[in-house]
């Protein structure tokens, strides 16, 4: 029983990382510019096709893609930025939430039209579904390779970004923007830039996270809602505009979801999630590490 | 101190005018049934109606309080499972199945959300969201109000009393038409009434409406209350209307989020707003389905997202293009 | 009886003391002024007054009953209305909605409000603004809305957070007679200011903060002449010259 | 005063909407006999199928398979399926069928709006549909109050003919049915493998939480209750339902390795199935058996995208590619299928395509597109095995509307393809058992 427990928890790690990772664009996004994107899982969608249509016609392993689909995600972004968000910053916050929902029903659909609602999968990937078997504390266990190369990518991504964010000039504009972007202003910062920036690398990240995930998930045109409700949990417990936050909500509901939906009722393990997140945030109405409002 | 003006005085000819417009109007609703006589037309008007009533019970707590609650689907649920189930299991009559559901829904409400009024804006938004999905989780799941398999209302002769109409449906439009104007005249009494100036203050500022005496936890509870006392009310209807209910197509984000949609693209936090934003969204939604959506490649809802992002050129709603001086000036002139 | 009696009240946010244990009687019908330079605690005084911020330590009463950490809307009601040092209009509401919603603390007929807002409007000066939304009125317009709107709730102790600054002299000038007024019609007034030259001859008594202690309490006159307020408000340097400068 | 301007818009915006359909030509009326040309009015079906939404990918294959359907009757093929040869139904001199789809986005509501439009507002004479049983349940009652022919060809909600409809027809066995077909094969396959009692014991349930799951749950539950068939004694060790919309299922299988049991009973879309097979592997879950109920696991892209992974699964089906042995038709059909879409026919497409052929057949010999015609050729319903692409023994409707005849068949994946292996009259192949284990693959 513990071996299978260990697994649980394992498989728990493993998840919380990929929707950490989707989390973590949400965060930069929320952070900086105070918009709730309820689109993200709309554009991981679009960058699980993008990688997978680089498979499929080019012969591309998504491993390499992400050298392809990441850039062309955050031109994407943007794209997207410039033609509409712009004017969904300043719109008032009820009508930017429902906007980027309906820009989320708009993309979700638009990929129904050009590419049908099947599901899809990619069979011969460079990491396949290899898995490594362990042994932790006298059990056997496993830990498949595409579930722990996403987790990587998404730690890794975290690490990037937080980088960037603490250490790097932009970064620290980035930041000072998140925090009043008046002030920014009058400090030089162009922060329209960086509101741009901003939501073109939560778009890039969501990207990376689409690319790990053709490598054992499957890919259709309302695959993002799968993913978007858990990110937004773990951005507001993390704290929204927290990196490091966004990671450890994510791995927070994942362990969550795994050994509840282990220990408890299967079925109702997203009501434990979604019960989890409402108590945090009653209780730390700021998430855990939250610097933004 | 200063002498008193007499209120707005009303002059005998605009008042004429006036209730002309209004009787005009409404006589036009009531004719609309038989101008236009299939069933899936009528079908559209109720569902006009209904997200009209539904957008304007969301009004109060999301437009005038300025608290944006993403979970009304729940409550539009809830109230169709407590009619549905009162009848089944206990024989009572719907319409006052229609009332325990509001009063049903108010109690989860007050359980469930007054911890939730101290978050503010998109917490208080997620957080209504997750509880929403809560509820829809439990009740997929719940056997005894029959899960994921629904519940089928059985069917009885048809009479207003049993709230049951088999071969026209008109008279769920009727039904839908009264409520309408229930909350409509509630709506105009609130709006010009204390409550309604808390309610206005609270979304202005809380911290002003605290300072000049305002129970904000309180009167959050009372909006949210009336508000999903209504909203669970449009539930019986629909329950009533298609006789089956299920809560995985009850009660989905998509519905929560249309709730209000509805009234923020006619204007959140004005009375008509929702008036005007049901017919063009929900006339939108149905009728590219039944053009477009027989082909199968999700054209229509590409048109229904494109209408909900083309708010964002239009913050304030369709009721802002009224509001402005020009167009005041131009009524003042055609008033003569 | 006296109207306002806080004894020994200290805040501390987060091991910073704001307020430390500070003590302040008002009687019926006066107006006391609160100085003190930049951070020496005055909001954060007001705002445990008011109860928007839980009191660390000590206590409030007013006209004898003990309101120490009542919620800001209970202590509305009960006779204490207050302003905003930034002003806190409501933006998308008329001028004269912005004071009914104040009349509704006392009344629930909405004809009743009405009158009372047109009545303060005019009494505060605003009579032909009572139709313009909150957010497209001028900042002294802002600041007079904040007064009637306080005024509203027919307080025993009004208490105005800054109502002078940023105002130009001739609007000051209104303001203090807005303020006299006020005082005419029976309330009592807590004025927090900045501006010295307004303040000192429009109060009876003047209670100065520093670095959340009370320095000084007394009649403007002797406060303009106290060496501790000197030197709070103009720093030791100030204090110094000033020294040489009487003993030539 | 800008209150009632708004009002004055607002009905102009509802008479406005009203009026464009309106505008739309309504079914327009019947020619009187006045045959010059051979210019037949076509007959108008009404299909409500889920195009958009999460089954969107199903709902797209019935469409591309119920339009191939059409297309047999209308033009000229040479199959020997009734209307195949001919042009149109000659009992309503040559009139082709004319499937007008919805779209019911998988919600009752919109399948019930949806059917009363294309009654009234398309004129069509029959419905089929609409897949999910939930949307089934609405539509249908919209046909039964607008007293309009509803062939139900692949919901599987046994409670769907309880209603006592006098509209209402299906033609699919439903899951009650299928769960007993299940139950048969298991007491075969002990005795065939010659296995002891207590080796095929213990037996998990997963489910996915949505009717069409939880009602074949239920019926499996209630039949290992009543010990069908003949006393048989199951143990079930696990009754799992899971959110269809969770993209994570491993707590799911860990509880099954936890349950440890012998068979698995399956009811999961392809979203899920594909996912659990995924993690089945990667987790090294090693039951005897799985059993599944056809949706996800007889769909083609099961195995063209789990490869061998696929391997070993039991699953229900009404149709079978390798059965064009013993009836040449389905291979025939699918090929043209396969040809037009790059894909082959699975058993919800057949059964689909069975629906319209036998309401092709009603139509034609009801001789009149009146509703009541149609209803009576619908209850005289008597169609032989060798005009259909099911295995069934036919088509007949009992009193509540039910196909007697339907039955279903055991496919087990070998190979990366399905092979009928139960009952023994379609077997042509022997099943593998138990399931080897994933190390041994």
């Amino acid at each position: 029983m513990s071996e299978l427990f260990i697994q649980v928890v394992i498989e728990g790690l493993l998840w919380g990382a990929i929707y950490a990772l989707v989390a973590v664009g949400l965060s930069l996004i929320w952070g900086v510019m105070g918009i709730l994107n309820l689109a993200h899982g709309d554009f991981l969608m679009l960058g699980m096709f993008g990688a997978y249509w680089l498979a499929i016609l080019l012969g591309i392993d998504p491993l390499i893609g992400l050298l392809i689909v990441t850039p062309a995600m955050f031109i994407l972004g943007l794209g997207i930025y410039k033609s509409l968000i712009t004017r969904i910053v300043k719109a008032p916050r009820l009508t930017a939430l429902l906007a980027t929902f309906g820009l989320g029903i708009f993309l979700r659909n638009l990929a129904h039209f050009l590419w049908r609602a099947d599901y899809r999968m990619l069979g011969d990937t460079l990491v396949g579904d290899r898995v490594i078997t362990v042994s932790i504390l006298g059990g056997t266990n496993f830990i498949s390779v595409p579930k722990l190369l996403a987790a990587g990518g998404s730690l890794a991504a975290t690490a990037l970004l937080y980088w960037f964010i603490k250490r790097t000039k932009t970064g620290r504009a980035l930041q000072a923007t998140a925090m009043n972007r008046q002030s920014a202003a009058l400090m030089g910062i162009d922060t329209e830039r960086m509101y741009m920036l901003a939501y073109s690398l939560g778009i890039a990240c969501v990207g990376v996270a689409g690319t790990l995930l053709t490598n054992f998930f499957i890919i259709f045109p309302e695959v993002g809602i799968m993913f978007v409700l858990f990110a937004l949990v773990a951005v507001t417990i993390g704290g929204f505009g927290s990196i490091h936050g966004a990671l450890i909500g994510g791995l927070i509901i994942g362990l969550i979801e795994s050994v509840g939906g282990f220990v408890g009722i299967p079925a109702l393990k997203q009501a434990l999630v979604f019960a989890v997140f409402v108590i945090v945030v009653v209780l730390r109405p700021r998430g855990l590490f939250g610097w933004a409002d | 101190m200063g002498r008193l003006k007499p209120l707005m005085v009303r002059q005998p000819r605009i008042f004429w005018r006036k209730n002309y417009i209004f009787a005009l109007a409404f006589a036009l609703l009531l004719a609309l049934p038989f101008i236009f006589t299939a069933h899936f037309q009528h079908h559209v008007m109720i569902k006009v109606l209904m997200f009209t009533f539904l957008g304007c019970a969301w009004n109060i707590i999301g437009g005038y309080t300025g608290q944006v609650a993403l979970g009304h689907a729940a409550f539009f649920g809830i109230g169709a499972y407590t009619s549905s189930l009162c009848y089944i299991w206990f024989g009572l009559n719907p319409w006052f199945g229609m009332f325990l559901g509001g009063i049903l829904a108010v109690a989860v409400s007050a359980v469930i959300n007054y911890p939730c009024f101290r978050l503010h804006g998109r917490y208080f938004a997620i957080a209504t969201l997750a509880l929403g999905m809560i509820i829809r989780l439990l009740f997929t799941n719940w056997r005894l109000v029959g899960g994921a398999l629904g519940v089928r209302l059985p069917l009885l002769p048809e009479s207003l009393w049993n709230f049951q109409f088999h071969t026209t449906k008109l008279p769920y439009y009727y039904i839908a038409l009264v409520l309408c104007a229930l909350i409509f005249a509630i709506l105009y009494k609130i709006e010009r009434s204390k409550l309604g100036f808390y309610l206005r203050a609270i979304k202005e500022s809380e911290e002003a409406a605290r300072s000049l005496g305002i129970d904000v936890a309180k009167y959050k509870l009372v909006a949210m209350s009336i508000s999903v006392f209504f909203t669970a009310m449009a539930g019986t209807l629909y329950a009533q209307y298609i006789l089956y209910i299920d809560p995985i197509s009850l009660m989905p984000l998509m519905t929560s989020i249309l709730i209000c949609v509805v009234p923020v693209l006619g204007g959140a936090g004005t009375l008509w707003g929702p008036a005007l934003g049901a017919p063009i969204l929900l006339i939108a939604i149905e009728y590219s389905r039944a053009w477009l959506g027989g082909g199968g490649r999700g054209i229509d809802y590409m048109i229904v997202g494109a209408i909900m992002v083309a708010i964002i050129f239009r913050p304030g709603g369709l009721t802002s293009f009224f509001q402005g001086p020009r167009f005041r000036q131009w009524w003042r002139r055609i008033r003569g | 009886m006296k109207l306002l009696e806080v004894k020994g009240l200290t805040k501390k946010f987060a091991g910073l003391v704001a307020n430390d244990s500070l003590d302040l009687e008002i009687d019926q019908g006066e107006i006391v002024g609160l100085i003190g330079p930049n951070g020496s605690g005055k909001t954060t005084f007001f705002n445990c007054i008011c109860g928007v911020y839980p009191v660390t330590k000590g206590s409030v009463r007013f006209e004898g009953r003990e309101i120490t950490n009542f919620p800001a809307h209970k202590i509305c009601k009960g006779g204490i209305a207050r302003t905003f040092q930034l002003v806190n209009t409501l933006m998308n509401m008329t001028a004269l909605e912005n004071v009914m919603v104040g009349a509704f603390c006392r009344t629930t007929n909405t004809n009743r409000a009405r009158e009372i807002a047109e009545e303060l409007l005019e009494f505060s000066g605003l009579p032909e603004k009572k139709d313009i939304l909150g957010s497209d009125l001028t900042i002294a317009d802002k600041k007079r809305l904040e007064v009637a709107r306080a005024l509203a709730t027919k307080p025993r102790l009004l208490l105005l957070d800054e109502a002078m600054a940023g105002l130009n002299p001739t609007e000051q000038k209104e303001a203090v007679e807005l303020i006299r007024r006020i005082q005419r019609e029976g309330i009592t007034l807590l004025v927090v200011e900045h501006v010295m030259q307004v303040i000192m001859p429009l109060c009876e008594r003047l209670v100065v903060l520093d670095a959340g202690k009370k320095i000084a309490a007394d009649v403007p006159e002797r406060i303009a002449n106290d060496e501790r307020v000197i030197k709070a408000y103009l720093g030791e340097r100030y204090y110094a010259k000033r020294a040489t400068l009487r003993s030539e | 005063m800008k209150n009632k301007i708004l009002l004055l818009c607002m009905a102009f915006i509802l008479v406005a909407a009203f009026a464009l359909p309106g505008c739309v030509p309504e079914v327009a009326p019947p020619e009187e006999e006045e045959e010059e040309e051979e210019v037949v009015e076509p007959v108008k079906i009404g299909a409500i199928y889920p195009l958009t939404g999460p089954l969107a990918a199903i709902g797209t294959e019935i469409k591309q398979v119920v339009e191939l359907a059409a297309d047999i009757v209308n033009n000229s093929y040479d199959i020997d399926l009734p209307f195949a040869r001919g042009e149109g139904l000659p009992g309503l001199g040559g009139a082709p069928i004319e499937v007008v789809f919805a779209d019911s986005k998988g919600s009752p509501e919109t399948g019930l709006a949806e059917a009363e439009r294309l009654i009234e507002m398309e004129g069509v004479v029959a419905l089929i549909g609409c897949y999910q049983s939930s949307v089934t349940e609405t539509a249908s009652f919209a046909a039964e109050r607008l007293a309009i022919p509803y062939l139900n060809p692949e919901s599987t909600y046994p409670g769907l003919t309880d209603r006592g409809f006098k509209w209402f027809f299906r033609n699919t066995p439903h899951d009650y049915t299928f769960s007993e077909t299940f139950f048969k094969f298991l007491e075969d396959l002990k005795e065939k493998e010659g296995l002891d009692h207590s080796e095929i014991e213990n037996v998990a349930i997963l489910y996915e939480d949505t009717l069409w799951g939880v009602g074949t749950s239920d019926a499996e539950k209630d039949l290992i209750a009543k010990k069908y068939p003949a006393g048989a004694e199951y143990n079930i060790v696990a009754d799992i339902a899971y959110a269809h919309e969770a993209a994570s299922v491993t707590s799911e299988v860990m509880k099954l390795k936890a349950a440890n049991p012998d068979i698995v009973l399956m009811a999961s879309y392809l979203s899920d199935a594909l996912l659990f097979q995924k993690e089945f592997k990667a987790l090294d879950f090693n039951p005897k058996a799985i059993l599944a109920m056809d949706a996800g696991h007889i769909h083609p892209d099961f195995v063209s995208t789990l490869g061998a992974d696929a391997n070993y699964i039991f699953t229900r089906e009404v149709w079978s590619l390798d059965l064009s042995v013993v009836n040449p038709l389905i291979g025939i059909v699918n090929d043209i299928y396969y040809e037009r879409h790059g894909k082959n026919m699975d058993g919800t497409t057949a059964r689909s395509f069975t629906g319209l052929m036998v309401l092709a057949d009603v139509l034609n010999r009801a001789g009149s597109t009146e509703p009541e015609a149609i209803r009576e050729a619908l209850v005289e319903t008597d169609i032989p095995p060798e005009d259909l692409i099911v295995p069934w023994k036919g088509v007949k409707f009992d009193e509540t509307g039910q196909n007697m005849y339907g039955e279903g068949v055991i496919s087990q994946i070998i190979d990366e393809s399905w092979h009928t292996v139960y009952p023994s009259e379609f077997a042509l192949r022997d099943w593998v058992y138990p399931q080897p284990t994933w190390a041994e693959r």
